[in-house]
């Protein structure tokens, strides 16, 4: 039975530690992999929108530390979770090169995923816009899937510097309308996301993920305009537990640990200037 | 099966793998990923007489084999730990089971800035029944006023064990900087003011720049250097220690696996404590609380003392 | 191309890469793996006055993301060095040419047993003319007499450095040892005593146990520790020591790529050393140096000056 | 040019550093892999019976340094170099892992090689038995096909625990006669090659590598009957190329590095207790 104590273990779908399978490594445009992992023992367990994975990595002296990296998509009609990773360094390289078949040791699922409605019986006017930069798009995908299912409207805004910097854009828009803006303007609007006009429409919810600023532009919007805002961080971190502290963000209740407290923060707790 | 218990003063451990302070935050947090009850004790994370925000983020860089942190005593004070941590970690292990059921021992760290504020901290902690010991942290690179400043002088150092001394009853251990020229000296000050024991060593004090940024990667600049990086140097001041005072030394730094636990005990470690690892796998304690019982039974040794201080 | 001379005291170098002693013999042992002209410096072997055969094998033990070695000053002594080394290398750079063709300078790491010995031996080096500094070690953390002893004492340091540098009139490097709680004072020393630099870090004291012979890996029990896992706590000892003193600062520990060495610049380092990194890819000094000025290049800065100690 | 200089730099085949590309990876029995490389530029360089090549190994922390592995034999009508490696820890381990196709970074040749005739016209009486126990078998294939080219009478005499421990016996066969001994009997003679008679045959020359103890026995056999012999040692080495001195052997000159003035000397040389 999971272990759950109020001061210290706030999760409520606890993690465990497991080693996935990969069933499948997609190459995506600009240095991305999609890792498509199964679990051979069983079902998933309980992943929420939003939350993340501590994956071990294994190749090089400069890889010690476990890398975050959040859900993307739980696909449980075949067992799989998906891992969107941006090759950037050692870490991320090795994870691209994994085969087919090859073993991945996971803790999952860690850290506090996004809002969910509490029934399926969503009023009609819930209108909820999930605005996502580079590939901070990847646990939009999850949390559109999961919002659609529990009836809500979806719609999503996602922003890249080029036409092939947004990823999966043909699988978001399985659930909801796909807004795009790029910095080249080789696709949608051109500029960030802030200059889209989708960003003006009447929500009632926004959540986003990608870089700091573009976060916290859209953030200060949402405030500006009274909407309920989610944001999901991705501070540097060690242990993914709430454990080593080194990955707080200062928020209106003290320095914060991204990994258990977050990733996902409401816009009313940070301090955003 | 061989006898893998271990004496810290007045501790009775019921193997001699304890988790690091600062890596393992309460223990509970690793509750869900392994047994917590089979370790030797838990080192809970670093605590002070009043509430620390701690220094800004970031607060890690990661290194060849290790990582920097300058966390800096984040914590919600000695208060806080008595009123809400203890009765939870209380509600979990049972201590009043203590003498009837293995448990591991649940350790507080204790930081201050001056004698009289680790004292005031360690003589509340003294209060708690469940707490058969603290551990001293005269060692931590990442505050400004006190921690390290007391553990690379010996002068100053004996006089924050003096005053803890005089103010808390049960076992004390004190933790060693590693970034002094001769650590047997700061121990040796340690025992001489009625330490039960010394751990080391706590972090080594290193570096890193972006230098996109131009900046250190670290808020404050610097931070401790911890992880397989740091184990020559551990080892080494473990093994100079253990051959400089009478008291039990515990040993740590960058241990990952069984060997390098058994490496320490050898050095003359009664003890070792897991701690950046802990981040790597959360069941490396466990894992390296059996791989020694393991390990002695295939070596037909009886009795884990018979290697503590072994290596020629 | 940006510039990347360098002046350290009176050497003028043509870029900052220099190799670390003892990881490059006298250099031409690499001569045929890279063009050992293009260095910025080469410090050759440790020499001592007198022949020395150094510590017994084994002399050295792999550790995470580094090794640990032993050596001991293994060298044929001054004599030797001036009567059979230094006529191969002067016949392979042509010394005399130094003005009209650019050649790494070629300095020698003198050790020694007492500040005599030290004196003695510089000054046979000084009439060298090819030779146009030399590399005081007073920081080998494996030789009994001397060495390190004088490297972790400020008074011990100021009198070897006084010794010497009264017997020898070229450039003056002083190398630190990290064996010690703070290096700024030991670099104030030497350079307090006429140093016209210090380089650092030497090596970290360290050890490693083969578990399964209960024996310490190396000969002697302990070593010095190298490669990328010291680099960090070299780095915070570069910029330390780089705020305390105004002579320039040679910063070494773990540099093992273009990055690694900016990092070392940015810290304050003037100029920067290579060593581990020899053994693993014989070629990366000369990358290094290749590497720096095409850093430099990228980021549109003209003059590595720029970036010395320009981290914030 | 190859830079050559009397005090320093004694070798006379310089070494190269060079990708080498993996031609083949053949397992062996008891954890032992054959590696079989090419050069892809040209021919390989003239390389001596008993010299070695310092391997890159990445793929781990734990493995830091260039491993020094002996040459097994090369194939100059393959453009083959080969190398026998004996998996006994993480390094060895990631070569054993090598996949055809990939590369590795290697230097070599290095060190001083194994005794070999001035010219091809050898007088009949040379008779030279090749001792080798364990993986120290390795370079005594190659020694063994040089001086049978070179004219020389050749006898192997290799040692293993069990009958799988002796690798490529097939191979050896083509040189020479092949004499086994095995501690458990599985093969040839039981016990340890000083038991075999072969030993005391009238030799002119011997050559040993192996576990110290058998070299030492070898040896100590050769010297008391005034018999050349030639050992190749493997102490731990870090740069393998004489700079660093970490692999000194204590000689009767002082302390050699068996890197360089190695890995192959003199009985006479050696202090043999």
């Amino acid at each position: 039975m999971p272990i759950t104590i109020p001061h210290i273990n706030i999760m409520q779908n606890p993690p465990i530690q497991a080693d996935l399978h990969v069933v499948a490594v997609e190459t995506l445009p600009k240095g991305h992999v999609l890792l498509r992992l199964t679990s051979p023992e069983g079902s998933l367990p309980d992943i929420r929108p939003g939350q993340f994975v501590e994956v071990r990595v294994e190749g090089s002296p400069r890889t010690f530390l476990r890398r975050p990296i959040s859900v993307n998509f739980v696909d449980r009609d075949h067992n799989e979770l998906w891992l969107l990773v941006h090759i950037v360094g050692d870490g991320t390289r090795t994870l691209g090169r994994l085969k087919e078949g090859s073993k991945l040791d996971c803790i999952f699922p860690l850290g506090q995923g996004f809002w969910m409605p509490m029934d399926k019986a969503l009023p009609q006017e819930k209108r909820i816009l999930l605005v996502g930069g580079g590939v901070g798009t990847a646990p939009l995908l999850y949390y559109g899937h999961e919002l659609r299912k529990a009836g809500a409207e979806v719609a999503f805004l996602l922003g890249g510097r080029t036409k092939d910097d947004i990823l999966q854009r043909n699988l978001f828009e399985h659930y909801g309308e796909v807004h795009l803006t790029t910095e080249d303007g080789s696709a949608g609007v051109r500029g960030f996301v802030t200059h889209h006009p989708a960003l003006k429409d009447k929500w009632t919810r926004i959540a986003t993920c990608g870089p700091k600023p573009m976060m916290w532009a859209v953030a200060h919007e949402a405030l500006k305009r009274g909407i309920e805002c989610e944001l999901s961080l991705e501070n540097l971190m060690a242990c993914g537990l709430g454990a080593c502290l080194c990955c707080v963000e200062k928020t209106r209740r003290g320095n914060l640990c991204v990994c258990k407290e977050g990733p996902v923060f409401n816009a009313k707790e940070l301090i955003i200037d | 099966m061989a006898n893998i218990n271990v004496k810290i003063g007045g501790l009775d451990l019921q193997n001699p793998v304890m988790t690091a302070s600062g890596t393992f935050g309460y223990g509970l947090e690793y509750a869900n990923l392994m047994d917590i009850r089979r370790l030797g004790g838990i080192i809970v994370k670093g605590t002070t007489l009043t509430p620390r925000e701690g220094n800004d983020y970031p607060r890690m860089a990661e290194t060849a084999s290790g990582m920097l942190n300058c966390v800096g005593l984040q914590n919600k004070g000695a208060d806080y730990f008595c009123k809400h941590i203890y009765p939870e970690l209380d509600a979990f292990f049972h201590f009043e089971k203590r003498d009837i059921e293995p448990q591991p021992a649940i350790i507080v760290n204790v930081s201050g800035s001056s004698p009289e504020d680790y004292a005031a901290c360690a003589s509340r902690i003294d209060t708690l029944p469940g707490i058969p010991a603290i551990e001293l942290n005269i060692s931590c690179p990442n505050v400004h006023d006190g921690g390290m400043a007391f553990g690379t002088n010996a002068k100053a150092a004996a006089s924050v064990v003096s005053s803890v001394r005089a103010a808390y009853h049960k076992t004390l251990i004190v933790k060693l900087s590693p970034n002094v020229t001769d650590i047997t000296e700061i121990a040796r000050a340690a025992e001489a003011e009625g330490a039960d024991a010394v751990s080391l060593i706590n972090t080594l004090m290193g570096t890193s720049i972006d230098i996109e940024r131009r900046r250190f990667r670290l808020s404050i600049g610097t931070g401790g250097l911890s992880g397989p990086s740091v184990k020559p140097v551990a080892l080494r001041m473990v093994y100079q220690t253990a051959r400089a005072v009478n008291i039990p030394v515990i040993g740590l730094g960058g241990i990952c696996c069984t060997e390098d636990a058994i490496e320490f005990l050898m050095a003359g470690a009664q003890a070792i404590q897991i701690g950046t690892a802990n981040f790597v796998d959360p069941k490396v304690s466990e894992k390296i609380a059996d791989g020694i019982n393991d390990w002695l039974d295939a070596h037909h040794i009886a009795d884990i003392s018979d290697i503590v201080g072994s290596v020629e």
